[in-house]
C-alpha cells in the first residue's frame, strides 16, 4: 500500500516544493451568493498572496456530502484545510484525521468548537449578530410590538445560537417587545414566504418578522410586500445584498444584517496561509488594505472579522453579490 | 449461480446448451443480460481508467487503495439501506420503503438519548435502536401487509410522520455528549489484524455492520425457506397463497427487516457524525431515494421477485467510487455537480442496456 | 355485428348508457371535500384569520403548481407509471426561464412558451426512455432527475438569479393577478383540471389510459398504441411542469435559488395518492388530485396559523395520507363484500 | 356446413401463411409452418402442448412477429407488425388466457381499442346498445355490463373476451382453446355464434384439445407437432383417433387406467357444509385410495367447495372432518400441514411463479423438504426433487432451471401438479386438472392420479369435463346450483350425468367421446 509514503505529500502530480501553498475551503453549500462571495474573496487573496485557493462545496447542505469533499481534500494532501461545517460535531473527527496527516486545519463562518481546529475565522460574534438583528428590527418597530422569526434548517447550529441571543436580548432590552413564534422553512424561499404569510394571518397584531438566513430574509420581505403590509409589518434578516436590494428599496425590508463576506473569504485564505507557514497570529493583524486591524483572541483561538454590518437601501448598491 | 431464484430472464438457462456457441458470445450475453456482470465490468473500467489518469498526473490527488478504502465509509449506510430496499422490493406488490431515511433519523435520536444521555451501555442502546427501528418497520408492515396499503403510499406517509417525530422529540437539536464523540471510533478506519499491514486502512463500519448485514441478508435470501417464500410471494402473491405460504406475516417481515436495518444504519450514522442528528437520514436528498437508486442499479426488479445481494454490493461500490473519483478529477463546484450527472447516466445506461438486450435474448 | 340493429327499446338503452358511464366523481373525492370543509371550518373558528382572503389567496397560489403538475402525474400513475423527476424538471425550467427573463427581458408569452417548451422536451425524454426502453418508470425518472438537476446547476452557474422582473405577476400577484379575487394561477389550474377530467372520462384516449394501467399486455393485444400514449402522458406532465415553473417564479421572490423544486416530486405524489388515484394504475381522478393538494396545503399552513410547532406539519400530512387512502381502501373492501 | 360443399365451392384464400419460423431466445416455438384459411370455414388447429399453436395465431394476430415467412391476406402480401394492423385487417382474436382489464367494467372491456365515437366523445348510448346485443349473443345477462371484470369467474371472463372479439368487424376470428373452460351449454352458444359468422363469410380459426367437439364445428383441421404443421385435411377424412396419433406422432392407447378398488378408511368427510353464498349443506366422504369426481358446470359451486376444503375460503356452517377428526381450516398452509394439497384451476394466476425456474416452482409448496435443518434450503436437494418429478411427469424442458414462463400451457400444468405431489398428500384435490392440456399429457396426468390413489391417497377431482370425470372417478358426485344433486358410479352414461348437472334443459342426444 501507498499509505506510508502518502502522508509525505501524496499524489505525484501535487507534490514538489516549487508548488504554491494550497489552501482549501469547504463551504456548507455551493452556489449560494454568500459562499460564492467568500470564494471570490478567497480568490482575491490567492492572487495577492501567491497561494493556490481550492474551493469545493456540496450541492445540498448535508453533513455527509460535505464529509466526502473534506475526505478528498485530505487525500489531495492540501497544506491548509478550512471548513464551514454543516454539522460541527461530525466535522471534529475529520479535522482530527486531517491534522494527523500534517494538514493545518481551521473553521470559518461556523465553528466546530470541540475540534482540533487551530483557528476559527469568525465573521462577527454570535452576540453581535443576535443583538444587531434585534436592534435594527426594534428601531423599525419603534422598540415594541410582537414579532416572529422565520428560520431555516431546524438543526442549523449557528442560526439557533443567534435565535437564543435574540430571545434573551429582546427580553432584557425591549420589555415591550415579544417573540410570538419561531418557524423553520428549510432552505426553501417559497416555504419561507408562505410561512411568513401564515404568521401574519395567525397574529393580526404582528409588526415584525426576522428572516434568519439568506433564503428566508427575502422570503419574509416578499410575504409582507404581497400582503400589502409594507410599512405596518417590518422585516429584517440575514440576506445577501443583491437579493435584498429590491426589498430594501421598496421598504418591505428595513435592513439586512451581514458583514463583508468577500473580506471574510479574504481573511479565511490569509489565515490558511499563516497556518501553512506556521506563523503565529498577532493580537491585531494587518491583513490587507480593507482589513488593517483584525483582532485575534488567543484563548479562544478566534480571528474576528469585525462588528456586523447593517445593509440598508443607502449602502446596498456597494455590494456585487 | 442461483438460476433457481435469481434469474431475471429466461436468457442464460432457458437457452438449450448449444454446442456451437463460443465462449465470447456467451460472455457477451451474460454481460448484456446480467446486471451483476455489467457492474463488475464497469467497476473494473473505472479503476483502470482512474489509475491511468493518476499515472498521467492529471488528478489533484493520488488515486490509490487508501482513498478507495476511506471512501467506503459512505458505502456502509448506502449498501445497508440498499439491502433493506432489496428485501422490500423483492416482496412484490409494488414493495418499496420511502421511510428508511426518516427511520434512521428517528432511531438515531433515540439511540443518541439512550447511549449519550441516559448512560445506557452500547449493547443496550444498540438493542433499543434495533427495537425502535423494528417497531417503525412493523407499522409500515401492518399498513402494507394487513391493511393493504400500497407500499409507496404507506411509506410516504410514515416518511413524513417519522421525520417530523425525529425533530419533535429531539427539539430539533443534534443529541450530543462526550460519549457519542468518542463513539466515532466505531466508524474510524482501522488496520486489519495479521494481514492488515499490507492493506489500506478500512472503515471499521464495513466489518462491524456492513459485512455482517450482507452475509445475513444473503443467507436469508439464498439459503433459507424465508428467502424462498419471499421470492415466491414477490413473483406471484396469489400463487404463493395457493402454495400454502402465509403471505401477510412474510410480507410484514421484510418491512420489519427494513426498519431493523435502518436502526443499525442509524447507529452507524451516529458514529460517523459523532452526533445524533434528527435530520441524519432526511437532510439533503435524504437516504431513501439513494438507497432505492442503489437497489435498482443493482438489478432489483421494481416489480418484485428478482434481485441479488451481489448486485446491491456492487452497485454501491460503483457509485461510491465514481463519486470519489470525480472529486479527484474535477476541482471546484464542477466536481459535486458532475456526480449528479454520473449517477443519472450510469443508472439509465445500465437499465436500458439490460432492458433492451433482454428482448434480444428472449425476455420475460 | 353493426351498431344499428337495436335489440332493445330506446329508454332501456339510455338507462344502460347511464349505467355504463364511469361515475362523474368518486366516493374518495366526496370524502376529501368533507374533510377539507371540516378543517376549514375548524381553522376558521380557532385561528384569527384563516378564512380571510389574505390567507386563502396565498393558499391557492401555493396549491396551483402542485395541483397542475398533479394532473400530469395522475395521467402517468393511471398508466401504472410514476415520475420522480418533476423536482429536477421544475428546477431546470425555472432557472432557464428566470435567467432569460433577466438577461433578455422576455415578453410574457415568450417566457411562458419557453418554459412550457423546455418542460415538454424534458417530458418527451422521460417518455421516450420509458415507453420504448423497457425499463420501469421509477428507474428512468430517478436517473433523469439527477441529470435535470445537474443541468439546472450548470445554468445557475454557482450563483442565484437576481432581480427577476415582475413579468409573471399576472399569475397571481396583486390586483392584476386576480379575477373575482381568485389568483390567475389557480384559475388556470381549475380550467386544466376540468379539461383533463372530461378527457379522462369521455374520450377513447382517456379511457385507454385506464386500460393501459389495468393491463398493458391486454391493451396492446386490443390494438391500443400503448407506447405513444405512455409517451404522451410524460410529455404532458413535462409541459405542465413548464407552466408550473412559471407559477413558482411568480410566487417567489425576485431571487431564484437552487432550492426551487427540490422535494416537490413527493409533494405532488402525495397529492395524487390522497386524491384516490391507485398507484398500481388503472384507477384515478384529477379532481381528487386537486383536492389532495388543497388538503396538504391546508394542513401545513393550518399548523402554522394555529401557532403549533411547524415541524409538526409533516406528521399531520403523513396522518392524512393514511386516513385518506385508508378510507378509500375500506370503502373498496365494503364494495367487494356487498 | 359439411366438408363436402367446402371442397366443392373452392372460395379464394382469406389468409395464407408460408414458411413461418419463430423462436423465443433459445426456444424454437415454430420451426416451419404453412397455414391457409378460406372464408366461411371453420379451420381447426390441433397439436400437443407446446406444438406451437398459440404462437402461430399470435403471429396472425400481430401479437408476435415471425422471424421468417410470408403472410398473404385476401391475395395481397401483408406485413402484420402490430395487433393494430391485424385488427385493421379484421383479425379478431380470443387468446388462450383471457386478456382483460380487471378494474374496468365489462362494457368498457368489450370496447377497449374499438370505442364507438361521436366526434371526440365516446358514444355511450351506442355502446350500451351494442353491448346489450353482444351480451345476448354470447349468452351473458345484461346486468353484467357494469360489473368490473376482475370480479367475474374465468368462464364468464372467457365469454367477455369472445364478446370483445365480436365487437369489431371480423374477417378472421381466432379462438385459442375457447372451450377449455366453458361448459357444454356455453359451448353450444359459442358454436351457434361461430356458425352465424361463417355463414356471413368470416373465416374462423379454432384451437382446441377437445378433439370430439371438432367434429361438430370444424370443416378443415391442421395438425401441428414440434413447431411444424404436419398435415391439413377436411375433418371428414379423419377420426378422433387418427388426429390424436398425428398429434403425438405415435399410437395412443385407449386403455382406462387401472382402478384400485381398495377404498380404505374415510379421509375427508364434509357434513352439511355451506359456503358464504356459493354452496349449501354439502355432505360427502372421500376414502383413502378412492377417486371421487365432483362434476359441475362452471359456476355450479363445485370449485367453491374445493376452495373451502383447502382453507382459501371459509365455510359459513357445517363440519369438516379429516380422518374422523373435526378440523377448521382457515389457511392453505394449515390445509397443507394436515396433508391436504390442491391443484388450482387458474394455472397462470393461482399456480405459476412465471419467471422463476421450474425447480423453484416444483418445490415452492414443500420448502420444509429442502433441508434437514428447519428453515434452511440446500440446492442439491432442490435439484434432486426437481429432477425426480420432471422425469415422473415427463415435463418437456431443456433444463430444470428454465423459467416457467417459457413453457407451453400443458407443460406448465404438469409442473404445478408436481408441486402438489412433492410430499405425498393424504387428500389431493384437483380442480380442472387437465384444462387446456393435450391428449398425451391428459392421459399421463390421469395415470398419475390413479397411481396416487392406488398408493392410498384420497383424491377429489373437481371438473367440468364430462369425459374426464367418467374416465377416472370411482364415484361421481354432481353439483348443481351449490348442491349435490346426484351420485353415480363410473358406469353411468354421459347423458344421465349431464341431465343431473344441468337440470332438464340439456339435450340428451350428444355424441360421447
Ligand atoms: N464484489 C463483491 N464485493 C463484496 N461482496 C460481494 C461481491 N460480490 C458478491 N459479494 C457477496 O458474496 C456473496 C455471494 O453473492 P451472491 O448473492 O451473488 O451469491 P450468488 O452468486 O447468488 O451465489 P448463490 O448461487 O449461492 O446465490 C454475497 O454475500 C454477496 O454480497
Ligand atoms: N414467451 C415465450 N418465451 C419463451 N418460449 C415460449 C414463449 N411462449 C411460448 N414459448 C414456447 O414455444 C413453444 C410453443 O408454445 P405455444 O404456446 O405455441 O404451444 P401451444 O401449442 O399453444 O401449447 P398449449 O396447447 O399448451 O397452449 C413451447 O415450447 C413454449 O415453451
Ligand atoms: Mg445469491
Ligand atoms: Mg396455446
Amino acid at each position: 500500500t501507498s499509505r506510508n509514503d502518502d502522508s509525505g505529500g501524496g499524489g505525484g502530480s501535487t507534490s514538489g516544493s516549487d508548488e504554491p501553498i494550497r489552501v482549501a475551503f469547504v463551504p456548507k453549500l455551493q452556489g449560494i451568493p454568500y459562499f460564492e462571495a467568500m470564494n471570490s474573496g478567497g480568490q482575491q487573496a490567492a492572487d495577492d498572496l501567491g497561494i493556490e485557493w481550492l474551493y469545493q462545496g456540496p450541492t445540498t447542505a448535508d453533513a455527509a456530502a460535505q464529509a466526502d469533499i473534506v475526505r478528498s481534500f485530505i487525500q489531495q494532501d492540501v497544506d491548509a484545510l478550512i471548513v464551514a461545517p454543516n454539522d460541527p460535531d461530525s466535522m471534529a473527527p475529520l479535522l482530527q484525521e486531517a491534522a494527523d496527516k500534517g494538514i493545518q486545519v481551521a473553521t470559518s463562518d461556523t465553528d466546530a468548537p470541540d475540534s482540533v481546529r487551530q483557528v476559527f475565522v469568525n465573521q462577527a460574534s454570535v452576540q453581535g449578530i443576535g443583538e444587531a438583528l434585534t436592534d435594527s428590527l426594534m428601531t423599525a418597530m419603534g422598540g415594541s410590538g410582537k414579532y416572529a422569526i422565520v428560520s431555516c434548517g431546524e438543526t442549523a447550529a449557528n442560526l439557533n445560537a443567534w435565535i437564543d441571543v435574540q430571545k434573551e436580548y429582546t427580553a432584557s432590552e425591549y420589555p415591550d417587545a415579544e417573540i410570538v413564534d419561531i418557524v423553520y422553512a428549510g432552505e426553501d424561499q417559497a416555504a419561507a414566504t408562505s410561512m411568513a404569510t401564515d404568521l401574519m394571518n395567525a397574529n393580526p397584531d404582528l409588526t415584525g418578522l426576522v428572516g434568519e438566513c439568506t433564503s428566508s430574509a427575502p422570503g419574509v420581505a416578499q410575504a409582507v410586500k404581497d400582503a400589502g403590509k409594507t410599512g405596518s409589518v417590518f422585516t429584517v434578516g440575514l440576506g445577501t445584498p443583491m437579493s435584498m436590494a429590491p426589498y430594501l428599496e421598496d421598504g418591505s425590508s428595513s435592513a439586512s444584517i451581514l458583514w463583508d463576506v468577500q473580506n471574510l473569504g479574504y481573511l479565511t485564505a490569509w489565515a490558511g496561509l499563516q497556518l501553512a507557514e506556521g506563523n503565529e497570529f498577532e493580537a491585531t493583524n494587518d491583513v490587507s488594505a480593507d482589513l488593517p486591524a483584525v483582532e485575534y483572541d488567543a484563548d479562544t483561538q478566534v480571528l474576528l472579522l469585525g462588528p456586523p454590518l447593517e445593509i440598508t437601501k443607502d449602502n446596498v448598491a456597494e455590494f456585487d453579490y | 449461480m442461483t438460476a433457481t431464484t435469481e434469474h431475471p430472464s429466461p436468457a442464460a438457462p432457458a437457452a438449450p446448451p448449444e454446442k456451437g456457441r463460443g465462449l465470447f458470445s456467451r460472455a457477451l450475453e451474460a454481460l448484456l443480460t446480467q446486471r451483476v456482470v455489467l457492474l463488475v465490468v464497469l467497476i473494473v473500467l473505472l479503476l483502470v481508467g482512474m489509475s491511468i489518469l493518476d499515472a498521467a498526473g492529471v488528478l489533484s490527488g493520488s488515486f490509490n487503495a487508501d482513498y478507495l478504502a476511506s471512501a467506503l465509509i459512505s458505502a456502509v449506510p448506502l449498501a445497508m439501506l440498499g439491502l433493506a430496499q432489496l428485501m422490500v422490493i423483492l416482496s412484490g406488490r409494488g414493495g418499496i420503503d420511502l421511510s428508511v431515511g426518516s427511520m434512521v433519523s428517528l432511531t438515531g435520536v433515540v439511540f443518541g438519548f439512550a447511549y449519550g444521555l441516559w448512560g445506557w451501555s452500547l449493547i443496550a442502546a444498540l438493542v433499543l435502536a434495533i427495537l425502535v427501528g423494528g417497531v417503525c418497520g412493523a407499522i409500515n408492515g401492518v399498513l402494507v401487509a394487513y391493511i393493504g396499503f400500497p407500499p409507496l403510499i404507506a411509506t410516504l406517509a410514515t416518511y413524513y410522520a417519522y421525520r417530523s417525530l425525529a425533530l419533535v422529540v429531539s427539539d430539533q437539536k443534534p443529541v450530543n455528549s462526550p460519549v457519542i464523540q468518542d463513539f466515532y471510533s466505531a466508524a474510524q478506519s482501522v488496520e486489519l489484524p495479521l494481514i492488515g499491514g499490507s492493506l489500506p486502512l478500512i472503515p471499521l463500519g464495513i466489518f462491524t455492520f456492513l459485512i455482517p448485514t450482507i452475509v445475513i441478508v444473503w443467507l436469508l435470501l439464498n439459503k433459507t425457506t424465508f428467502g424462498r417464500r419471499l421470492y415466491a410471494l414477490g413473483t406471484n402473491n396469489v400463487a404463493a397463497t395457493w402454495s400454502g405460504i402465509n403471505v401477510k406475516p412474510n410480507r410484514m417481515a421484510v418491512y420489519i427487516a427494513s426498519g431493523v436495518i435502518s436502526g443499525l444504519v442509524a447507529v452507524v450514522t451516529v458514529a460517523q457524525f459523532a452526533s445524533a442528528r434528527p435530520d441524519a437520514g432526511t437532510s439533503g436528498n435524504g437516504m431513501a431515494l439513494p438507497s432505492i437508486t442503489i437497489a435498482v442499479l443493482g438489478g432489483v426488479a421494481i416489480t418484485g421477485g428478482i434481485g441479488r445481494v451481489a448486485g446491491i454490493v456492487l452497485s454501491t461500490l460503483l457509485i461510491v467510487w465514481i463519486n470519489a473519483s470525480i472529486l479527484l478529477t474535477l476541482p471546484g463546484n464542477d466536481g459535486t455537480q458532475f456526480q449528479l450527472l454520473a449517477l443519472g447516466v450510469v443508472l439509465i445506461f445500465a437499465s436500458l442496456l439490460n432492458g433492451l438486450t433482454r428482448r434480444k435474448y428472449g425476455g420475460i | 355485428m353493426s351498431v344499428d340493429e337495436r335489440g332493445v327499446s330506446a329508454p332501456a338503452v339510455r338507462a344502460t348508457a347511464r349505467r355504463i358511464l364511469p361515475p362523474p366523481v368518486t366516493g374518495q373525492e366526496l370524502v376529501l371535500v368533507g374533510v377539507i370543509v371540516v378543517l376549514w371550518v375548524l381553522l376558521g373558528l380557532f385561528t384569527p384569520a384563516f378564512l380571510s382572503a389574505g390567507s386563502i389567496r396565498p393558499l391557492l397560489v401555493s396549491v396551483a403548481p402542485i395541483a397542475l403538475i398533479g394532473v400530469g402525474m395522475t395521467f402517468i400513475i393511471i398508466t401504472a407509471g410514476i415520475d420522480v423527476s418533476v423536482g429536477g424538471a421544475i428546477m431546470l425550467c425555472a432557472v432557464v426561464t428566470a435567467k432569460s427573463l433577466v438577461d433578455f427581458d422576455l415578453a410574457l408569452p415568450l417566457a411562458i412558451a419557453l418554459s412550457i417548451g423546455l418542460g415538454l422536451l424534458l417530458g418527451l425524454l422521460n417518455g421516450v426512455l420509458i415507453a420504448y426502453g423497457r425499463v420501469h418508470a421509477i428507474i428512468i425518472t430517478f436517473g433523469t432527475a439527477n441529470i435535470f438537476q445537474f443541468l439546472a446547476l450548470r445554468v445557475f452557474g454557482s450563483s442565484t438569479v437576481n432581480g427577476i422582473p415582475g413579468t409573471f405577476d399576472v399569475f397571481g400577484r396583486g390586483e392584476a393577478g386576480r379575477t373575482f379575487g381568485v389568483p390567475h394561477s389557480f384559475l388556470i389550474t381549475i380550467v386544466i383540471v376540468a379539461v383533463a377530467w372530461w378527457y379522462l372520462r369521455h374520450t377513447s384516449g382517456g379511457r385507454n389510459l385506464f386500460a393501459i394501467g389495468g393491463n398493458a399486455q391486454a391493451a396492446r393485444l386490443a390494438g391500443i398504441a400503448v407506447q405513444p400514449r405512455i409517451l404522451a402522458a410524460y410529455a404532458l406532465t413535462g409541459a405542465l411542469v413548464g407552466l408550473a415553473a412559471c407559477f413558482f417564479i411568480a410566487a417567489g421572490t425576485s431571487t431564484l435559488d437552487q432550492a426551487v423544486g427540490s422535494g416537490r416530486e413527493l409533494a405532488v405524489i402525495a397529492a395524487v395518492v390522497i386524491g384516490g388515484t391507485s398507484i398500481l394504475g388503472g384507477r384515478g381522478s384529477v379532481i381528487g388530485t386537486l383536492l389532495g393538494a388543497i388538503l396538504v396545503q391546508t394542513v401545513t399552513s393550518g399548523v402554522t396559523q394555529l401557532g403549533w410547532p411547524s415541524q409538526l406539519a409533516n406528521l399531520f400530512v403523513g396522518v392524512f395520507i393514511i386516513i385518506a387512502v385508508g378510507t378509500d381502501l375500506l370503502r373498496q373492501r365494503a364494495r367487494k363484500a356487498s | 356446413m359439411s366438408p363436402e360443399n367446402v371442397t366443392a365451392t373452392e372460395p379464394a384464400l382469406r389468409l395464407e401463411l408460408q414458411g413461418i419460423v419463430k423462436s423465443y431466445g433459445g426456444v424454437r416455438a415454430i420451426r416451419h409452418a404453412d397455414f391457409a384459411v378460406r372464408p366461411g370455414t371453420v379451420h381447426a388447429l390441433v397439436g400437443e402442448n407446446g406444438a406451437g399453436k398459440s404462437t402461430l395465431i399470435k403471429i396472425i394476430a400481430g401479437a408476435e412477429r415471425a422471424d421468417a415467412g410470408s403472410i398473404v391476406f385476401d391475395g395481397v402480401a401483408s406485413t402484420i407488425a402490430s395487433t393494430a394492423d391485424a385488427i385493421k385487417l379484421g383479425v379478431q382474436t380470443v387468446y388462450q388466457e383471457p386478456q382483460l382489464f380487471p378494474e374496468l367494467s365489462v362494457a368498457e372491456n368489450v370496447f377497449v381499442g374499438r370505442e364507438l365515437k361521436r366526434g371526440l366523445r365516446i358514444d355511450w348510448t351506442a355502446q350500451a346498445d351494442h353491448m346489450h346485443e353482444l351480451l345476448g349473443t354470447v349468452g351473458l345477462p345484461d346486468r353484467i355490463a357494469t360489473v368490473p371484470v376482475g370480479s367475474l369467474s374465468i368462464a364468464e371472463q372467457q365469454q367477455v373476451s369472445i364478446a370483445k372479439a365480436l365487437a369489431g368487424e371480423a374477417t378472421v376470428l381466432i379462438l385459442d382453446e375457447p372451450s377449455a373452460i366453458l361448459t357444454d351449454s356455453e359451448i353450444d352458444v359459442l358454436f351457434a355464434v361461430i356458425r352465424r359468422l361463417t355463414a356471413s363469410g368470416v373465416a374462423v380459426i379454432y384451437i382446441s384439445h377437445r378433439l370430439d367437439e371438432l367434429f361438430r364445428i370444424a370443416d378443415v383441421v391442421t395438425v401441428m407437432r414440434d413447431g411444424r404443421t404436419i398435415t391439413t385435411e377436411p375433418i371428414g377424412e379423419l377420426s378422433v383417433r387418427q388426429i390424436a396419433e398425428l398429434m403425438v406422432g405415435g399410437v395412443v392407447s385407449e386403455s382406462r387406467p387401472a382402478q384400485g378398488e381398495t377404498a380404505g378408511e374415510v379421509v375427508l368427510e364434509l357434513d352439511a357444509l355451506s359456503g358464504a353464498d356459493t354452496f349449501r349443506n354439502v355432505s360427502l366422504t372421500v376414502r383413502s385410495g378412492e377417486i371421487v369426481g365432483l362434476y359441475g358446470l362452471v359456476g355450479s359451486g363445485a370449485g367453491d367447495i374445493a376452495s373451502v376444503v383447502y382453507g382459501i375460503d371459509r365455510a359459513s356452517s357445517g363440519r369438516m372432518l379429516l380422518s374422523g377428526e373435526p378440523v377448521s381450516i382457515h389457511s392453505a398452509s394449515k390445509a397443507r400441514r394436515l396433508g391436504i394439497h390442491l391443484l388450482p384451476a387458474n394455472r397462470s394466476a393461482q399456480g405459476s411463479f412465471s419467471f422463476q425456474s421450474i425447480a423453484f416452482n416444483i418445490t415452492a409448496g414443500e420448502l420444509k423438504l429442502l433441508s434437514r435443518l428447519p428453515g434452511w434450503v440446500t440446492r442439491r436437494r432442490e435439484r434432486d426433487i426437481a429432477r425426480e418429478f420432471i422425469d415422473r411427469l415427463a415435463v418437456k424442458t431443456p433444463s430444470q432451471s428454465s423459467p416457467l414462463s417459457s413453457m407451453s400451457g400443458g407443460n406448465a400444468q404438469k409442473v404445478v401438479l408436481a408441486r402438489q405431489l412433492v410430499k405425498r398428500p393424504r387428500l389431493l384435490v384437483l380442480v380442472e386438472p387437465t384444462q387446456g392440456v393435450d391428449v398425451g399429457a391428459k392421459e399421463e396426468i390421469h395415470r398419475i392420479i390413479s397411481r396416487l390413489a392406488d398408493e392410498g391417497t384420497a383424491v377429489l377431482v373437481v371438473t367440468s369435463d364430462l369425459g374426464e370425470v367418467l374416465r377416472i372417478s370411482d364415484r361421481i358426485l354432481v353439483v348443481r346450483d351449490g348442491e349435490i344433486t346426484a351420485e353415480f358410479r363410473p358406469d353411468a352414461t354421459q347423458v344421465e350425468i349431464l341431465a343431473a348437472a344441468s337440470g332438464a334443459e340439456s339435450d340428451p342426444t350428444k355424441e360421447s367421446a
